[in-house]
């Protein structure tokens, strides 16, 4: 096991510099240097020259990688001047309300999609089946921001159930934490979303395995359908949901994006939305390689997690 | 039939419907079972002709769409059909239990063993997880896992293809039910577990009195362990008897089809084996009158508008046909040759070796890593195998499965490359060739798969896939492929208007047939046929055996078939390699092999294969082979079978015993063998 | 300018007002205490507390951020009016002598420093100290600064008295110019005797020594543009303005000020503190107004439809444009398509101008929120340099004068195709110098992303629309931040031979300039914001005249030429919009002055 | 054949001496081809008939209704900017003049070639690269894979983003970007794909007729590999238009004249707030019944292949 793991890692890591060489490559192309941004509209070409020189962004784009992967290494993001902060204290700021988000509405996706799913799959065909597939279709086919965007119009500005937008005095994990009713449309939307997708996969997992003669000797040993579904469908449908969960990272994040933006919620999706209006390369390299490794840690994590939770997944 | 105290098991005029979409499937129809207190019942039917059905409906677990349309179904006196869901679920597991057919899907992959064992006794007797862990530990010791301590923590996959078995059926006895029911418990293992497996059953129904009900396809396997059998076409019971009586003097004529469709060891080779044309009807629409009179020789047209009944002047020996048989069929066909010289004339060809493979070996490494696939192991396939087929000779392999055949195979028509040693056709080492010269090489050497579904590609029309030999190997001009397209697929049976279908539109054996005829396209001296038969159905897999046998003659070539049906290569072939474990250990004809063996494996294998004879079913004894096929990552030292022999002694872990003669042509390789070695 | 007897003149007539959208908030009765909010919206927020503000924080956040903290030495506006307001102000009039080479201002001597300390001359030239040293370092550190200006064109500064300092320049300014462009809003007396530190608890250092005042330059810009420690730093606590920051979220940048006890200005706010709140964009701004979670906040042209809604909600909806223009640049450098020698006819500028339909773009796109502006300077607000031609332009819309215009010019005009020169040649009748025969009349055109000015993109497509349909003009428009054409043609070297120059049009918005609008710097031949090489010997003398004759009408000929020779396509001046809630009210010219981008909330109050 | 009477006298079926005209093997059942029997499978699927037909619709919509229903969707007017439906505009106008009900129509046609063109870019790239990864197979496969996986790791629409703030403006320019950013999903199931196929006993016994590599991956790896890739065409058609319509919402679509679904929606939020329905909910559905549509349909694809390739 600790021999696979530094095994995975090691791959790990060979992915990350991956990531971090083609973000760098990518957003060099847009913008060699913050100059401009620092030096304001009225500096001329000498001035950027200057400041680029030294500031190290005339070198070789070989060696300015390296030296942006070696702050990388000492968790050194940059330093974004549109913002006046380094990025990783911007980070610091904002992470921890985005995992909220995230997490809060990946946890309120899986307790919709399994149920759902399963009984989806249980019920196969029937009017109910065919509601909820439609009604997850729909959804799926929906963009985010569309969705966010009825749910607005709907509960809070037409019926006033939910306050339309995050209020700003929420700055902290906690304080997103302690206000629910301030979080639940972004959370909803976020997870309407990720729930539409997951309770397909959930549904067909749980019909593959309710095709196992498993299921049946299950039954055949004379238990009831509740138990047939809580102690052996639901674990083994579940199996590829750790995987599917690992892959989600990137859609959410692109889903934070949006939804921050909608609901006003500050957040990394927003930072890096107004980085993109700003043209804050900084804040755009350095989140693009965070969602990057932070897939990476996702879809390993998810190797570990499915290794504890299948047997059948030996690690020499 | 007038017992006053209630049978273990009564079902009655049971009728079972699968509504489909735009369909429904007749899967049983007006089915009478009855099976006494200690009793086994053996129901023996072709794949899809209900017998699983059967059982599901006894326990009320029918697939979405399924029904009992009419009839009663009475376990120790108590009418099971009607009852609500939570009296039912008291009846399963706990009166009735069942076993399936596929151990690898039947058990949770995520729960362990013992977890799933105790399941039905916590359930059913309420008792606490210790009490049930305990029993499931009894339980397992009783049905033979060994070391059941160490293992109820073990997850399925952990377990071999027969101890997975076994914990099926300690699932099924946890709650000692009165009624078992067996599904197709053996079809998936190899013959020397599934002796072991019904030697289990055996033994349980009479410690336990429990009635069972064995289904399976194999008139072997009820041979032996039943008191009645009934045999099941087309969801119906055509014939039930006590099982000699039954095997003596079976009256349904599709008792008989299948009974003398099996090769059996001591067939006469040169005699075609019983078929049964046709394919089984479609339940969904099925015919009015007899359901086999449109695959029946003897059907008239009162067969085809009525519907015979169940009925017999013995009342334990009922069939339903208007023109029942007597007996099994006594005079069989002989093989036809239409051109060719019969194989045995051609046998004795003098001279060289069409086809030398001398000392290959053929390890699979098992790589780990994600980009640099490092070996960390390795497969142990084939492990130093010497042989020879001669012009228009057949030559047999049988094994166990993973023993290395169908790498042998492989190996043979080169598309395996070996590690070491090498392969000759006439005189020519085939691994030397490049090119031109490998193209045209391979031409002489043709294959035919196990997988009928598999080794056609579903993308190609039939004419397609016959053309594709001639056209790789740039022979006859468009007209002459035509021409031989069409001759070949006569010769195989098969319309014209195949041509122009694809792969997924004909039956199994149909797309056999179809292999095969693409595999004569090009003439070859040498066919590998891998398995051939293993994945059709009984009725069928005798006409494939027939039409093969006749090409082989025909074509003159020489073939080597694989299989792990030692009566299947016996009746193919003229001489018989026994592999074990990626060694060849016994070498010798038909009648060497089956008669005269020397090597203790051979002879298990020989005893555990299920006869479709009870008396000599019943004569035999005790399990002729003990445990399971040891990884061939790890073999064992010395020689291989050492672990399962019982004249195993030290050397035979030391030394590895070499090829020895027993008679000519006859070699084997054992230390301790059942005969004296020739001098 | 809300204090004063035009403000309440203004409360008076306020639906009068021209150009004034919708309705200023009525002054409602006061009462004390209490908080009000207002909204701000991401990336305009404040990234400076000094008031030294270098270029990369110059944004209008800010500025109000530090001008309620910090007053400056010349506040203003005037309620809408875009002028200097003496009320509001640390000093009175300055005078000016010796050929307009001395400048003597006097300061009020009633403003103290929170820490009770006066506000005085001292403080004003510890501010003209450090901005020499922070321009010295790095021209970027001051985001007013331009090389020969102030503080450059101070040549001798000295307090005569306590509140008295008199300047010499090195030469003669127009006073006009040096009072409302050089003095105005750029100049901040600061706490001379707290603030000369150049570390925390440091030693208080003499500033007057250039050395000293780097020193003290460096720390306090360093510690002003740490936004994590705003309102943690106790330097920040010392100040004039009426509020003294007391809380702000270096997350989401909203921050609290609440009123500052000890303000020496008049009147004393009521209410007891500010909120500026962060907004991710205008619509959960609006949604906010809209749920009435928000008192004051902005509002885009394109939620008007909002407004009966707002209204209806309780809130006073207005709106009023600055003094600045917006336009579209042309580029008379592009040679794609001979495009520089098309654009340098005027005739060519002039049919452009006429294919364009203020009128309609105010009625369809700004739904009336803005006012007709033809040159650099608009209709509205009226200023004292407002030139006729800004009212009643040369070239009003009429394509069919357009059309004629360019073919009276050799130009082979196919409307809803593609005009071609048909005469090259420099004479009558010729489309003019450089043109070759051919030559289709086609360029491109950039703008702003819609999301950032969603008015932009509308004019735009607009435009292109009239002067294919009307005219043959081809133009290929292409959305483009506003960093991107500052990136690619101003970073690299022009003499460079990758150098490109291929943009025909920019519509980038506009400026907003002081209360004295000079163009210069950015019509002029060298001026730095130059960027589509317009350059007329005649404008440049104008401009010239307008920073440096004694001609107080100078700005004004300026304009007027400007106007007549346009240098880009102007565009109307769209109106900045408020929404009020009932809640708060105030005096008309404090909420008229929100719309040049100023906040005075000393005369705001939560209402009974 | 071989079967002899099993009774005197009653001749067995299909026996050379019982001239039949059945052959020994047995007739063919004629059930249908393996596309039409796919298609029949599909067509069962309700939903999927309904995704078909909905596609069909607004292709039919977007490119034969502006013939029929002609508006001027290139010049912009001022002069009837945000009217409500009614009169000659059925949908009203939008911000710029344009009729909304025609411009539906012009921005369905874009999103849905922006949709297919990268879609197929895609599809190339991701079934070339797939199938030499997995036919190279070692270390090639290995370096190739792991490619694959950095850039799958970078989130789509970040990368996109950032790209299209540089290069959005036409339909191609939009589609490549795009297409070059999801050809890692159709790579990685080719790969897959290839890699079973490669050891499937019809390929192995292309390899012992002498088949060439060539003719192994023209005739049978990717005619076998086919239905998994036109699957994942459809999907990926789907996700296109998605990212297309959040590229457009946060303000990086395409350049007017052109207008595309997604950049429609880009000003949403403001059109609904300020009761301008029409600006907004006409096309938000038109967008998620098209994408609806292309997901149920591929769906249904990927359901009537399996069956094809599993009834026996
Ligand atoms: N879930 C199902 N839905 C519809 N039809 C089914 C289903 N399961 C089985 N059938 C049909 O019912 C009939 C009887 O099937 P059953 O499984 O009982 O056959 P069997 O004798 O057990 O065959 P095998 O030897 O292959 O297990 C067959 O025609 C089969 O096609
Ligand atoms: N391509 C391969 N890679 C790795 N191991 C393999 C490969 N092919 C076969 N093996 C292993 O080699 C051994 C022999 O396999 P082979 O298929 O030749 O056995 P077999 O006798 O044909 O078995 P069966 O009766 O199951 O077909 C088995 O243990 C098998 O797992
Ligand atoms: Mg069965
Ligand atoms: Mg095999």
């Amino acid at each position: 096991m600790i021999g696979y793991l530094i095994r995975r890692l090691l791959v790990a890591v060979i992915v990350t510099i991956g990531i971090a060489a083609i973000s760098f490559a990518l957003l060099h192309a847009l913008s060699t240097s913050p100059a401009r941004a620092v030096l304001g509209l009225k500096a001329d070409f000498k001035q950027i020259a200057d400041w680029n020189r030294t500031h190290g962004y005339d070198r070789p784009l070989i060696v300015q990688f390296f030296s942006y992967l070696g702050n990388l290494l000492q968790l050194n993001f940059g330093y974004s001047y549109k913002e006046g902060q380094s990025v990783g204290a911007l980070f610091d700021e904002n992470a921890g309300r985005s995992a909220y988000l995230s997490g809060a509405s990946l946890l309120l996706a899986l307790v919709v999609a399994i149920p759902l799913g399963i009984a989806q799959a249980v019920k196969r065909n029937s009017i109910g089946d065919y509601a909820a597939t439609a009604v997850t279709f729909t959804l799926y086919a929906m963009p985010s921001f569309f969705l966010g965007l009825i749910l607005i119009q709907l509960f809070a500005l037409d019926l006033h159930i939910f306050p339309p937008l995050v209020s700003d005095n929420i700055t902290t994990t906690w304080g997103a934490i302690t206000h629910p009713l301030q979080l639940a449309l972004p959370i909803v939307t976020l997870a309407a979303i990720t729930v539409a997708s997951f309770s397909r996969y959930m549904r067909s997992s749980a019909l593959d395995n309710l095709a196992q003669d498993y299921i049946r000797l299950a039954r055949a040993k004379g238990l009831s359908q509740r138990l047939v579904l809580t102690r052996h469908l639901l674990r083994n449908s579940c199996l590829p949901m750790i995987t599917l969960v690992g892959l989600s990272i990137p859609s959410l994040l692109a889903g934070n994006l949006l939804v921050e933006t909608l609901f006003n919620y500050q957040g990394l999706g927003l930072l890096f939305y107004n980085a993109l209006g700003n043209e804050d390369y900084p804040i755009l390299l350095a989140y693009t390689v965070l969602g990057g490794v932070l897939t990476v840690i996702g879809n390993l994590l998810a190797d570990v997690a499915l290794t504890v939770a299948d047997p059948r997944i030996r690690i020499d | 039939m007038s017992t006053n105290n209630a049978a273990a098991l009564e079902v009655s005029n049971l009728t079972t419907h699968i509504q489909l979409t735009s369909s429904v499937v007749h899967a049983v129809g007006n089915v009478d079972v009855r099976i006494e207190v200690g009793e086994t019942l053996g129901l023996v039917g072709e794949s899809g002709c209900g017998k699983s059905m059967l059982g599901l409906s006894i326990l009320g677990l029918l697939p979405g769409g399924g029904r009992i349309i009419e009839g009663s179904i009475q376990v120790s006196g108590r009418e099971l059909v009607g009852l609500s869901e939570p009296r039912m679920r008291e009846i399963r597991g706990n009166e009735v239990a069942m076993i399936f057919q596929d151990s690898h899907s039947s058990l949770n992959p995520t729960k362990p063993i013992g977890e799933q064992v105790a399941e039905p006794f916590r359930l059913h007797r309420r008792a606490s997880k210790k009490e049930a862990l305990d029993r499931a530990l009894e339980v397992l010791e009783l049905v033979g896992l060994p070391r059941p301590h160490e293992r109820l923590g073990d997850f399925p996959h952990q377990l071999s293809g027969g101890l997975r078995q076994r914990v099926m059926i300690a699932i099924a006895l946890s709650c000692e039910p009165n009624v078992l029911i067996a599904d197709e418990p053996t079809t998936a293992l190899d013959v020397t577990i599934q002796a072991q497996i019904l030697s289990v059953l055996d033994g349980l129904k009479e410690r336990l009195g429990m009635a069972t009900m064995l289904v399976t396809h194999d008139m072997g396997v009820v041979a032996g362990r039943s008191d009645r059998v009934n045999v099941m076409y087309a969801g119906r019971i055509v014939e039930t008897a006590p099982t000699e009586r039954l095997f003596s003097s079976m009256r349904h004529p599709y008792t008989q089809a299948l009974f003398g469709s099996i090769p059996k060891l001591d067939q006469d080779t040169a005699k075609a084996l019983v078929t049964v044309p046709g394919l089984p009807p479609d339940l969904t629409n099925p015919p009015p009158g007899c359901r086999f009179a449109p695959r029946c020789p003897r059907a008239s047209a009162k067969c085809i508008e009525h519907e015979p009944p169940l009925t017999g002047d013995d009342p334990t020996h009922l069939f339903s046909c208007w023109h029942p048989v007597e007996g099994p069929a006594t005079r069989l066909a002989d093989i036809e040759v239409r051109h060719a010289p019969r194989v045995s004339e051609r046998a004795a060809t003098n001279g060289h070796h069409l086809l030398r493979i001398d000392d290959v070996v053929r390890e699979y490494p098992v790589t780990s890593g994600a980009v640099l696939q490092r070996k960390v192991a390795s497969v142990k396939a084939v492990s130093g195998v010497t042989l020879h087929v001669d012009a228009g000779e057949t030559l047999g392999l049988v094994g166990e499965s993973g023993c290395g055949k169908t790498t042998l195979g492989k190996l043979i028509v080169g598309v395996e490359k070996p590690d070491s040693g090498g392969i000759e056709l006439d005189g020519q080492a085939v691994f030397a060739l490049r090119g031109r010269s490998l193209r045209r090489a391979r031409r002489d050497l043709q294959m035919m798969f196990q997988d009928p579904y598999a080794s056609l590609d579903p993308r190609m029309r039939v004419h397609a896939i016959l053309r594709e030999p001639l056209t790789i190997q740039g022979v006859g001009t468009r007209r002459e492929q035509d021409e031989r397209i069409t001759r070949l697929l006569g010769e195989v049976g098969l319309p014209l208007n195949s041509l122009e279908r694809y792969p997924h539109e004909f039956s199994g054996g149909q797309r056999q047939r179809i292999a095969l005829a693409r595999a004569l396209m090009l003439e070859p001296k040498v066919i590998v046929a891998d398995e051939p038969v293993s994945a059709l159905d009984v009725s069928i897999r005798s006409q494939v055996l027939n039409l093969m046998k006749r090409l082989q003659a025909e074509h003159a070539m020489a073939s080597v078939v694989i299989s792990h049906d030692l009566a299947v290569v016996k009746y193919l072939s003229d001489r018989i390699g026994v592999m074990y474990l990626g060694k060849l250990v016994e070498l010798g004809s038909g009648d060497d092999i089956y008669r005269r063996a020397a090597h203790p494996y051979t002879d298990a294998l020989i005893r555990t294969i299920p006869l479709p004879d009870p008396a000599r079913e019943r004569a035999k004894q005790e399990v002729a082979i003990r445990g399971e096929l040891p990884s061939p990552v790890n073999p064992p030292s010395g020689c291989r079978f050492r672990t399962r022999c019982p004249r195993a002694q030290e050397l035979c872990a030391e030394r590895e015993p070499p090829l020895r003669s027993f008679g000519p042509g006859h070699e084997a390789a054992c230390h301790f063998p059942l005969q004296p070695a020739a001098t | 300018g809300a204090g004063s007897g035009v403000a309440a003149g203004a409360q008076a007539h306020a639906a009068s007002i021209a150009g004034l959208y919708g309705a200023l908030p009525p002054a409602g009765a006061p009462a004390n205490g209490g908080t009000i909010t207002i909204g701000q919206i991401t990336g305009t927020t404040p990234t400076d507390i000094f008031p030294i503000v270098p270029s990369s924080d110059a944004t209008t956040g800010t500025f109000t951020f530090i001008y309620n903290m910090f007053l400056p030495l010349y506040n203003g506006p005037n309620g809408g009016t875009p002028e200097i307001d003496y009320a509001v102000s640390l000093a009175g009039k300055p005078t000016f002598s010796n050929g307009n080479k001395t400048v003597t201002i006097t300061m009020k001597s009633n403003f103290r420093w929170s820490d009770g300390k006066p506000v005085d001359a001292n403080d004003l030239i510890f501010d003209i100290d450090l901005l020499k040293a922070a321009v010295k370092e790095n021209a970027a550190n001051w985001s007013a600064y331009t090389p020969g200006l102030v503080p450059d064109s101070i040549a001798t500064i000295k307090a005569t008295g306590k509140y008295t300092i008199v300047m010499t320049l090195k030469r003669a300014y127009n006073p006009s110019y040096f009072l409302n462009d050089q003095l105005q809003g750029n100049l901040f007396p600061m706490p001379s005797t707290d603030w000369n530190i150049a570390a925390a608890n440091g030693p208080h250092l003499d500033y007057t020594n250039p050395a000293n005042a780097k020193k003290i330059y460096d720390y306090l810009a360093k510690v002003g543009g740490q936004v994590a420690t705003f309102a943690s730093t106790p330097l920040w606590k010392i100040v004039d303005g009426p509020l003294s920051l007391t809380s702000f979220s270096a997350t989401n940048s909203s921050f609290i000020q609440k009123v500052n006890p000890s303000f020496s200005g008049s009147p004393k706010p009521r209410f007891s503190a500010l909120s500026t709140e962060t907004f991710t964009g205008i619509t959960p701004q609006m949604n906010a107004l809209r749920t009435g979670t928000l008192d004051i906040g902005g509002i885009d042209f394109s939620q008007l439809g909002q407004v009966p809604g707002l209204r209806a909600a309780g809130y006073s909806v207005y709106g009023y444009p600055d003094l600045g223009w917006f336009a579209a640049l042309y580029n008379f450098h592009d040679a794609t398509n001979h495009f520089a020698s098309i654009i340098s006819q005027l005739y060519i500028r002039q049919a452009l101008a006429e294919l364009e339909n203020q009128p309609a773009y105010l009625q369809g796109i700004f739904k009336g929120a803005g006012v007709v502006a033809y040159g650099p300077i608009p209709s509205v607000p009226p200023t004292p340099f407002t030139p006729a031609n800004a009212v009643h332009t040369p070239y009003p819309f009429n394509p069919a004068a357009a059309v004629s215009l360019l073919k009276s010019h050799g130009w082979k005009v196919v409307p809803n195709g593609q005009t071609t020169c048909a005469k090259a040649g420099s004479g009558a009748g010729e489309c003019g110098a450089g043109i070759p025969a051919g030559t289709p009349f086609k360029f491109t055109w950039f703008y702003v992303p819609p999301t950032q000015t969603p008015s932009s993109s509308l004019e735009s497509e607009a435009f292109a629309s009239e002067a294919k349909q009307a005219a043959g003009i081809n133009i290929e428009l292409r959305s483009k931040t506003f960093n991107f054409i500052v990136q690619n043609y101003n970073d690299a070297d022009p003499s460079d031979a990758k150098y490109t120059n291929d943009w025909g049009v920019v519509n980038f918005g506009g400026f907003t300039g002081s209360y004295y609008p000079t163009q210069s710097t950015i019509f002029d031949t060298k001026g730095v914001y130059n960027t589509g090489g317009y350059s007329i010997p005649m404008a440049d003398q104008l401009i010239n005249d307008s920073l440096f004759s004694p001609n107080p009408k100078a700005v004004t000929n300026e304009a007027s030429f400007l106007t007549s020779n346009p240098p880009a396509l102007f565009l109307p001046q769209s109106d900045y919009i408020f929404a009020v809630s009932k809640k708060v009210g105030g005096s008309a010219a404090s909420f008229l002055a929100l719309t040049q981008q100023v906040e005075f909330p000393q005369y705001w109050y939560l209402t009974k | 054949m071989g079967a002899q009477p099993l009774v005197e006298g009653v001749p067995p079926l299909g026996s050379p001496n019982f001239p039949s005209t059945a052959p020994e093997g047995g007739e063919v059942q004629v059930l249908a081809s393996g596309w039409r029997l796919a298609f029949r499978e599909f067509m069962d699927n309700r939903l999927a008939v309904a995704g078909v037909v909905i596609l069909v619709f607004f292709v039919l919509f977007c490119f034969i209704g502006p013939l029929l229903y002609h508006t001027n969707q290139a010049d912009t007017n001022p002069l009837i900017t945000d009217l409500s439906p009614g009169g000659s505009h059925p949908l009203g106008t939008d911000d710029n003049g344009f009729d909304e009900l025609g411009r539906i129509m012009a921005g369905g046609q874009t999103a849905l070639e922006i949709g297919f063109f990268s879609a197929f870019i895609a599809t190339v790239i991701g079934t070339v690269y797939g199938a030499i990864s997995g036919l190279a197979g070692g270390l090639i496969d290995g370096i190739l894979m792991r490619f694959v996986d950095v850039l799958l790791s970078i989130p789509f629409l970040f990368i996109v983003l950032v790209l299209a703030t540089k290069y959005s403006a036409t339909v191609v320019e939009e589609s490549l970007l795009l297409g070059l950013f999801s050809w890692l999903v159709p790579a990685r199931l080719v790969r897959g794909e290839v890699l079973t196929l490669r050891v499937r006993d019809f390929v192995l016994a292309a390899r012992v007729m002498g088949g060439t590599r060539r003719r192994l991956v023209f005739r049978h790896l990717i005619p076998n590999a086919l239905s998994v890739v036109i699957v994942n065409v459809t999907f990926t058609v789907a996700d296109s238009i998605l990212a297309l319509a959040a590229l457009g919402f946060l303000g990086f679509g395409l350049q007017y004249p052109a207008a595309s679904w997604g950049d429609m929606l880009g000003n949403a939020q403001n059109a609904v707030a300020n009761g301008q329905w029409w600006l907004v909910y006409p096309v938000g559905g038109c967008l998620v019944l098209v994408v609806m549509a292309c997901n149920l349909i591929g769906d249904a694809l990927r359901d009537a292949f399996d069956v094809r390739l599993r009834r026996r």
